[in-house]
């Protein structure tokens, strides 16, 4: 499936060039120590603009390249590989697909092109509680007149603290666990009502909390229908699934590379560690899972270029199996690393980290699993 | 364009081909292994593999001067998709056991003008049938090790000893075998690989009773059997590459897709709905059954995407790469345990052997399962598999005498 | 925990001196293909019975020796280890635990002292359909006047073709799935209206089918209560399952030390397999899933012997864990044995079916993990 | 009969003297590895030390003479017990660091009377903390590889080289290293174990960070070094033998049940029940959890079922026998899998680092999930463990240099 075509490897070849001169793990470690709320360095933010990663998505009326979600699932691995942080997922990305998928006409051009030139950071404010679980969405949107009133508080908003545009999912209708009901809204980050406050993650990404406390927006900042969101939020869902399954399959990939290079260099008892086979059989395992877990990952950024009616399932069967590689390859990442991939100063415990959160983003495993089973009817 | 317009056209000719000439009597022939069909015992059979091989399509890849049609892989795939469409089948690979899938390929490769002239077009035909002598009750997964020798006489080599697993040699014409030529050379150096005549004093055949029940496999026993100079493949004493390249031609005939359904098999999670049933809300009732089924679909979609993208990447060339011995690992993991898992459903009906209280389906599931736990230990054992992964594709160093 | 005590380690000594001399696994290989029905030899059957065997569960009052069903465990595990078949745990070991949990003095001194003398086989016709859900069962049982009127069919009746009683699970009122409304009731095989069938099952084992077609029983057959055999019956099952523990012990207990023999004799490469640190691994993981496995189940049968309150939640454990160890080793049984591993003439896969059979009897391990969560109340 | 009477008045002596002199302030004291605490930092606390270790109750089973009270393991199991069923603690091996745990038995084993005399005592009554120089940065599973040089200059060692790992090296008194003794002897002949102070000019320690934050550990760097001889444990040169014991009583002190909640912590179940819900029939809301969440319950219950097994088993001997290898790698897998499984329920709670948007159980949570990455690789590694299993335990052979 994806044999990439010559504009998508030229793409990789100058992403894992620029990445790793530009923007390797040991810019994000720097920027992790000095505890910037940002939590990503302008200057590689600039340049992924200026090399117009953040228009891949974007259709051309709209100053973007339009070459699909393959194209941008390849920038996305090569930027997991170096942990590299910044606002491209979130709004180039997650942003970018729900304004396409739900936006008005105004909303897209005003919008679309600002995320391009970077003059706009969007990203998506859905989680609440301590499950991925949207339809279990309380923040309330009250409408009076021509305006609505949201009141309530956000988790975990991917670049929440340099966002200038939020998408909040909000109930304008039913009660918790209906799929009816939901709305997205496009709240500029100064509205009036609306706090957020940094959260220090694990993986030192710049996630936010918000605090809505009554903000109002005119019903113009409505996207699409009131009440009808539940189904276009699960597609942008499964976009934002799919990316993430990109990333961590650069952040697997970086932890297989790392972790194979020790076993051919580390000597123990007059051998390379490598060559005892009970950890040759265990390299051979996790690039077996690794080879079988990207098959899933591009399958669903393919489903998502063609359109096909297969993307929910696409994307689960990526989100778990991609999630499932990364989780046991960053424990032996650590494992085979032995004490000293238990020190800060060596990067392990940086993919680690990484690799739990993304694991849980958008649904674990487990949620993806059973979403899976559902969709084939059992 | 072009090309895709040609091979549109080529398409349209298949099919129409197909439509006119199989036998509506031959619609869900069974083909399994289980019972191997011989050539002649059904006329319209006869005459399907007839009109199948003289246009070569049974082979469609081989040159044409051996009975194949010198078709591109493209063009291969139209016919098997429109053999398939028809609900038509492809006899010749069946009843030519080892012939097209192993031994016609590797002849291609190694075999002399003479060699490829005698022996190809009998495979082409369907009407020679092929076994293989690899392992030996000493030397399982370690061929290097095999004991089978054979002695120079005159224009022939004269061989002594014992092979296993021999596929189908109680019923095939022809047999490809290693065995030791040079005994004093270090293992790997001193073997060769020659063919020979079944049908000759010097070869006896015994079929192996399995847990599973009765079964292809045969020991075959050589004594002062006749194998002629002119059949030796490759050089002498460099059967070793010779057997590589068979090897790999055999993971590759492995790594399709695991359990590949009948079209009218029911979808495991149908199956499993059947036997456990399900709740309110239309999940299946033994939600622990549930999580490790849902876990074996996705692996088995994991192994299709991995074969098609691997393929994709290959730009079609036919893949003998490393990647097969990842596919074969996966595929092997995903029918085991869809087989585990098809007994653990059916529960009290999954216990049968024989009789009226248990369904056909309920005791071949069985037999498959004990059957299936081969796929682990045949054509290179899980275990060699993952050396060969950790040293050809990882570069992971030899560990000394560890295999 | 299992430190046996004298008596105990003397029985253990003596029942494998006895199994190995004289019911070793060739005698139920032997059996098998003579494909006899009873699916058991006689003087094997004897000679248990001479040594006492047969009552090692019952009070001395009616014949037996009182010993507890540790020590009946010590004696199943060592039967285990050579698949040797015999009515001892579905008659002495079964029946005997539902005599005397559920049976009236009548039905205790009629045929308890006939268990232990082996003139009675008194076996347990529970399973129905194809799942192991003892609420489920539909056998009616419909009073009449001082009779009762049995109609339905069992199915996998364990030594159900040489059985003299079957002790019935049956519904005397509600639907199936009610815990209220099951019965117990002694049925003699020669009942009239009952007939029997031999399955011919993988494991080779002598289980049967049964047709009760209007079996007329006196009210005096009924066990206990009518209608309040739900709990007795699960305290039945728990028995049967920790009996079914220990033989799994034995059987995987030989299957271990089969494929260790082997990793020390076979060679591959110029060195034998064992050297291999791949499958050197492999077999200390399997030993180590054996000692944890051997915990539960000896603990499960100690938790019967002291009558604590912690019986349910041990006996899944034991079921569980044990299944769970079985399944792996019997499969690893195969795959390190290779090709011989496969052939019928080679004991692996006799050991692999009996293990089969075994890990799903009265319940396979996702049925007690189900339980023992809910016993702990999630 | 007289035995377990006389084990009964004991335990009423100490339950009564327990109650007399813990003092109540203590109660809930936090006596976690995460902050080690100082002797004499409380007076309390040093008040209850010194009562307990004037009885020798802080090492029972050790020699009166030592400092112990020289009491049966039975005792010294009922002592445990009373204690922890007052709410008390035994506060002598956590002040000790490595002191009662590892040096402690291994100088009863290998000590000289004055090494007894010299340093138990000092254990006992918990004013001096021990650390332990065993791995280098390039001998970390594979001991016998060490650099650490000590060379003999009249009555002393002169010490060069770095250890890592050292636990608690910036806060103890004393260590015991092992340090390669004769350059030429081949690898295991040539190492000894010496004992030394920490307070002097040639020993420099550096606490290291790691993926969890800040730690006990440190690198610990000798500079010329001094040991006396006096303090060489063992024969000089077969310093191994000293460390593989220490190892087993490292393996020992590691195989109690693992995670051994406070008597307040919350039950796993329960805290999943907490962020996860439930469905109408009480079972948790998400299955595929639960049934992994299931089976960590019944991995911890067969951990601690085989514990007392081979306890029993061994009637009562202290039990530094193989099955420790087995034991730490099951009860690894166990905390391991608990600290995975407590993140997963924990969902969006269980990411946080620092800040008030998070409990400090959740805070917590995320810390022991990194630091338990260490249970499988100190004490000797998971595989190091397979291999004693499968050579010393299975007797499987050797295999050459794969460890």
């Amino acid at each position: 499936m994806a044999a990439l075509n010559e504009e998508q490897t030229l793409l990789k070849d100058q992403a894992s060039a620029w990445v790793s001169a530009e923007a390797p793990v040991a810019k994000f470690r720097a920027m992790r120590n000095e505890g910037k709320e940002a939590a990503f360095a302008q200057p590689t933010w600039a340049a992924m603009v200026e090399m117009g990663w953040t228009g891949i998505l974007i259709p051309e009326e709209f100053g973007g390249s339009d070459l699909g979600y393959l194209t941008f699932g390849v920038v996305l691995e090569e930027l997991g590989k170096q942990l590299t942080a910044s606002p491209l997922f979130a709004s180039a990305y997650v942003g970018a697909s729900a304004l396409m998928l739900a936006g008005s006409k105004a909303q897209k051009s005003e919008l679309l092109p600002k995320i391009v030139d970077g003059s706009a950071i969007v990203t998506l404010a859905l989680e609440e509680g301590a499950r991925h679980a949207p339809l279990q969405t309380k923040l309330k949107a009250a409408a009076d007149g021509d305006h609505f009133t949201l009141t309530g508080t956000k988790t975990l908003v991917l670049e929440g603290m340099t966002a200038t545009h939020f998408i909040v999912v909000a109930r304008t209708n039913g009660k918790a666990g209906d799929v009816n009901g939901l709305s997205l809204f496009v709240v500029p980050a100064d509205a009036k009502g609306l706090g957020r406050t940094a959260m220090k993650t694990m993986d030192s990404r710049g996630y936010a909390e918000l605090q809505l406390d009554g903000v109002k927006v005119p019903s113009s900042a409505l996207m699409g229908p009131a009440d009808q969101a539940g189904e276009v939020l699960d597609e942008i869902l499964d976009r934002a699934r799919a990316g993430l399954g990109a990333e961590m399959l650069g952040v697997g990939a970086q932890s297989f590379a790392m972790t194979l290079d020790y076993l051919k260099t580390r000597k123990q008892f007059g051998a390379v560690i490598g060559s005892f086979q009970a950890l040759g059989h265990r390299a051979a395992e996790l690039f077996s899972a690794m080879e079988l877990a990207r098959s899933c990952g591009e399958a669903a950024l393919q489903e998502l270029d063609g359109q096909s009616n297969n993307v929910a399932k696409a994307c689960s069967l990526s989100k778990a199996k991609v999630g499932d590689f990364l989780h046991e390859m960053s424990n032996q990442l650590i494992q085979i690393h032995g004490g000293i991939g238990m020190t800060d100063e060596f990067d392990a415990g940086l993919y680690l980290k990484r690799a739990r959160v993304l694991e849980g983003l958008y649904g674990t495993p487990a949620f993806h699993r059973d979403r899976y089973a559902r969709l084939l009817g059992f | 364009m072009t090309v895709s317009n040609d091979l549109q056209e080529f398409r349209t000719e298949v099919s129409t081909w197909v439509q006119k000439n199989f036998p509506s009597s031959l619609r869900g022939f069974d083909l399994s292994s289980e019972s191997p069909v011989k050539a002649g015992v059904d006329t319209d059979f006869e005459l399907w593999r007839k009109k199948l091989s003289d246009k070569g399509w049974g082979t469609p890849t081989w040159p044409k001067q051996y009975g194949g049609a010198g078709l591109s892989d493209p063009e291969a795939k139209i016919i098997r998709q429109e053999i398939a469409k028809a609900g038509a089948f492809n006899p010749i690979p069946p009843i030519t056991g080892m012939g097209v899938t192993m031994v016609g390929p590797t002849i291609l490769e190694y075999g002399t003008q003479e060699q490829k002239a005698k022996h190809l077009p009998g495979i082409a035909s369907g009407e020679v049938r092929w076994c293989l002598g690899l392992s030996e009750p000493n030397a399982g997964s370690d061929l290097a090790s095999l004991a089978t020798k054979a002695v120079e006489e005159g224009d022939a080599f004269i061989l002594n000893g014992q092979k296993i697993w021999t596929s189908g040699a109680h019923i095939s014409q022809w047999c490809g075998a290693v065995v030791r030529t040079d005994p004093k050379a270090k293992k790997r150096d001193g073997i060769s690989f020659v063919m020979l005549p079944m049908d000759q004093p010097g070869v006896e055949t015994r079929p192996i009773k399995l847990i599973a029940g009765s079964s292809p496999f045969c020991e075959t026993f050589f004594n002062d059997a006749r194998a002629e100079k002119a059949d030796l493949l490759g050089d002498l004493n460099d059967g070793w590459s010779v057997v590589k390249r068979l090897l790999q031609h055999e993971r590759q005939s492995q790594t399709s897709s695991p359990g590949a359904p009948k079209a009218d098999a029911e979808p495991l999670q149908e199956m499993a709905k059947r036997y456990v049933g399900t709740l309110e809300d239309g999940t299946l009732a033994d939600p622990d059954l549930r999580l490790r089924l849902v876990r074996n679909l996705m692996d088995a979609d994991a192994h299709k995407l991995t074969v098609s993208r691997i393929t994709a990447e290959a730009r079609g060339k036919v893949n003998v790469s490393a990647a097969a011995s990842i596919l074969k690992n996966s595929m092997t993991r995903v029918a085991q345990n869809k087989a585990e898992l098809t007994l653990e459903m059916m529960g009290n009906q999954g216990v049968g052997w024989e009789g009226h209280q248990f369904s056909n389906d309920e005791l071949n599931s069985v037999r498959e399962w004990l059957f299936g736990k081969a796929m682990s230990i045949y054509g290179g054992s899980a275990e060699i598999q993952n050396n060969i992964i950790s040293k050809n594709i990882l570069g992971l160093p030899e560990t000394t005498q560890q295999g």
